[in-house]
């Protein structure tokens, strides 16, 4: 089993679905520690992305992941603009000529695109970002990898670490983004952009595991 | 959520249109990117200067294009920085030959968006320098904080860079004289009610009848700390303290002081808080040599204020009287 | 009540003192009787022409004294007509031998004290005129109100007149001029919130949070009818209909548009309403010749707009386009 | 019995007093059908008319009735500056010359007072403003005198008269003034001019009774 082009299309699009649904939550989170507009920032964003792939040809996943890069970074702005857009440039560089990811494909993707979102904007762990939910996941993804776990089992694993990693967010003190003016202030929270990148993930293990 | 709008995802666009209808004369506005430029951009041989952020802080910054100040502006969506594709944009379009200079509020958005933009435009052989401004010393500059925002400073380092790159100064110069003005520049902020964006349609944050949130970014976003409101002599003496001793400020010192109204305060409040300033700095030994007092860079409907203090020489005095003809702000 | 200031009723002196030290250049500032002198007053052979009104509307008056606009003006307690001997100062400061006009917005308390100055200037010896604006279409003009309000057109006759007088033409011709532009304009105003005013401490009216208030006055007086809320394009047809029909603007008149702000609305949203009036006078065969779009005649932190409309011609497109140098208005 | 100069002096001062007193009252009658300001503005105008007594020596009634009166335009500002400015100037004019007034005396000095508000700002009875006190006090007076009552009955007879004509004024639709504007929405409040027109009146009959 594997996930083919025709499975990155579904994920975008069930994605746009699951953001529109949680647009309001995720405002609200970002109103708690930031300015309040994470949820129309990504929505905006996914829904340029879907009419993007809507226009789009073809079974090439890296085209199809670039493109999904490209019409974030063009359409939401903001921090999670250039980071949820070079997360998925990078995943499509890292896919390059692959008509479809096995789970080792799908796992060094995810690890490059986490990579990109770090050299950019500089988080580590524990910083109260999108990073920790993200590189849990590509954790899980190695272990099941290692545990010669099936891609679907590998996928909800990682959507699992990524929920732990957001649920982890809450106590902590930002050190980077908006939230970090808030110095202490801004613990007892849920970052948003983890959230999101947890919400990212939960949707492509549905779509792989349907 | 009581504004005058029509469907709150069309704020911007049709508050671009209104921008358009009305200062033709000075700007010529692009929607797709959305961009304002100087209507006679690109003046050739004169560095051109862009900015950009969220919108919801006008007339910052889309207010402040026109001669001696910007060349072009990039408005994002309320409160949320505008993406590369419209920096390029404003960057061709007022490249002039002899460089671009992007003036970016440090906020971890405006800066990550401005990086990539000023790589796509280097790709296509425009010279580009950015400065960063990050006035606010009411956050700590830590490697535990995206460091300082960038606020007040930004408005007056538009009008003295603008003045410069009148005068053909070198890419090199400008960038380097907004880095000065930064440099010798400090504000901090307080509000007195929160704000409400289009898109949440929430207050950004609750505040008692009797408290007010010290230390607020631009963006509805909560301070510091809140405390009991008191009266305009206590708040202005626990911004202009933080100020004054961050750069340091000392006694013989020269200043522009910049009271900024957050957009809900009457000016009649400002200037009283005008007044106190100007009581703390003489008792300071400080001149105010040059001062701008209104709402120049707001939060929408949030009542409050922002003080700026700019350490002021000749030169950056001359480059302030210099004149500027935007719909924001005029120097004659 | 959240404000930024002192002692509710040291708020206008304080104000005042702010307005003397930040400008210095332009105005100087009598405390008793309160008046802010233009700096050069009297102008030798030039008309001195004076206004007056409550605090709580600034930058009116005080913010329009200086070149090309007022040459006096006499600030009265918040919402609260200034008073004869106020007025009276004013009146003798400027006087530059050419007579003086006076510009009163109609409001009872107003022409009660304005008239009252008149005659101690007269028995002075001092030529004195008077021009009562009344441009406010939500009232109607009968035997059975105090007439129409003087509103926005009172900002453009200013300045269109104190253009006149630099142009040294006689107290005549000045007066005459200045009941021709309150003659040709019109205006309306709305409110979305209401204002607090400083001595009362409480909310002017109360309105519900889906409601507005159409024909208000800029004393946070309640309107003449509350509404539900509409889009930006429905209010400005409601506002710019009855202003239009009123006059009557027609098919290829031009004329000068003024969005103003009641102080609490974001300029991005002044200009959201300055895009629909636009569309909504272009359907008419309007043509805006002029624009002026921010906070001028304000009432506090009142979140609302209100629209004048002037008839122009060329003369008085003129003397709009002359340079006038005030801290609340600058024409280059 | 008659009004004395220090009767005048006691009368202002107690008036004085109870503006203060009534301020916050006065404010959200104007705030109401006005803007607000009408307690501010009588207290502002009340103290500095107590000043401008306590500096003036002598018992000449028309000098001080005419202090009060200029007092009061120089302070208040507003409709009610010039207008209860003018009400104190012409009483003063009218006692020119008199020690101390009688009964007629004092008839003579309201009407007078009334006269001039009336020239000044217009207004007939009915039209809901401070008139509507007043007339009726001065009618009131004149019965008095026709009866042959005494002075302190008369007073309270006065004031009772213009304390009728106040709540009178509560159905009326204004046609001068700011409440004028309100049109219908003026009906059903009582107005703040003829509610401080009534308190000076109550505070002579209480000043002379005492
Ligand atoms: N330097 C960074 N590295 C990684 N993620 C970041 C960084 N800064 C902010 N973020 C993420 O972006 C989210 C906020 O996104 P958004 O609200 O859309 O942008 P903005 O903060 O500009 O309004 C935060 O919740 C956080 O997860
Ligand atoms: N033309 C008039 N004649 C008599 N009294 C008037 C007139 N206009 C207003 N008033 C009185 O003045 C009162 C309002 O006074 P005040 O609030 O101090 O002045 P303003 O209306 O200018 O704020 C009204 O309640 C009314 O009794
Ligand atoms: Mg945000
Ligand atoms: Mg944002
Ligand atoms: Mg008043
Ligand atoms: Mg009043």
């Amino acid at each position: 089993m594997s996930i083919s082009a025709s499975d990155v299309r579904g994920w975008i699009a069930r994605y746009a679905d699951d953001v529109a649904e949680h647009r309001a939550e995720l405002v609200k989170l970002d109103t708690a520690i930031g300015d309040g507009d994470h949820g129309t920032n990504m929505d905006r964003g996914m829904r340029k992305a879907v009419e993007k792939l809507d226009g789009l040809e073809g079974g090439d996943i890296a085209a199809l992941l670039k493109a999904v890069g490209m019409a974030l970074v063009s359409s939401v702005g903001g921090a999670a603009g250039p980071l949820y857009g070079t997360l998925f440039l990078q995943m499509g560089t890292a896919s390059t000529g692959r008509e479809e990811l096995d789970l080792a494909g799908w796992a060094n993707a995810l690890e490059a695109g986490v990579k990109g979102v770090q050299a950019r904007g500089k988080a580590e762990p524990g910083d109260k970002t999108m990073v920790d939910a993200l590189l849990p996941a590509v954790a899980a993804l190695r272990d099941a990898e290692q545990d010669g776990a099936a891609l679907d089992d590998a996928l909800r694993r990682s959507a699992d670490a990524a929920e732990e990693g957001m649920r982890a967010t809450i106590p902590l003190e930002a050190r980077k983004g908006r939230a970090s003016y808030l110095g202490p202030r801004s613990a007892g929270h849920q970052d948003p952009g983890a959230t999101s990148s947890w919400l990212l993930l939960r949707t492509l293990a549905a779509t792989a595991g349907a | 959520m009581k504004k005058l709008i029509n469907e709150p995802d069309a704020v911007v666009r049709e508050a671009l249109e209104g921008i358009e209808a009305a200062h033709g004369d000075l700007v010529r506005v692009i929607y797709e990117p959305a961009v304002i430029v100087r209507a006679d951009a690109p003046v050739q041989g004169k560095v051109g200067i862009i900015s950009g952020g969220g919108s919801g802080h006008e007339p910052m910054h889309g207010g402040f294009v026109g001669r001696g100040m910007l060349d072009a502006a990039c408005p994002g969506e309320v409160f949320t920085s505008p993406t590369p594709d419209q920096m390029l944009e404003a960057t061709k379009a007022v490249d002039g030959g002899a460089g671009v200079l992007h003036i970016v509020k440090n906020y971890t958005g405006d800066v990550l968006n401005f990086e990539m933009a000023a790589d796509l435009a280097k790709d296509e052989g425009i010279e580009v320098e950015a400065v960063v401004t990050n006035d606010d010393v009411a956050v700590q500059d830590s490697l535990y904080t995206a460091g300082r925002r960038g606020v007040g400073i930004t408005v007056i380092a538009e009008k003295i860079c603008g003045a410069a790159a009148e005068e053909r100064k070198s890419l090199a110069e400008v960038a380097e004289l907004c880095r000065t003005v930064n440099g010798q520049g400090r504000s901090m902020g307080m509000a007195l009610t929160p704000c409400v964006t289009p898109g949440s349609g929430e207050p950004s944050f609750e505040l008692a009848d009797d408290e007010m949130e010290i230390g607020i970014g631009i963006h509805g976003e909560p301070g510091r700390y809140r405390e009991k409101l008191g009266p305009a002599s206590e708040v202005v003496d626990r911004l202009a303290t933080a100020i004054v001793e961050d750069l340091p400020f000392e006694s013989g010192d020269r200043v522009l002081a910049f009271v900024n109204g957050m957009g809900g305060t009457p000016l009649i409040e400002l200037y009283v808080v005008y007044r106190e300033l100007n009581r703390f700095l003489e008792g300071r030994g400080i001149t105010i040599e040059r001062r701008l007092i209104g709402n120049y860079i707001t939060s929408l409907e949030m009542a409050g204020c922002s003080i700026t203090l700019l350490k002021l020489d000749d030169e950056l005095t001359r480059l302030w009287d210099a004149p500027a003809d935007t719909p924001g702000l005029r120097v004659c």
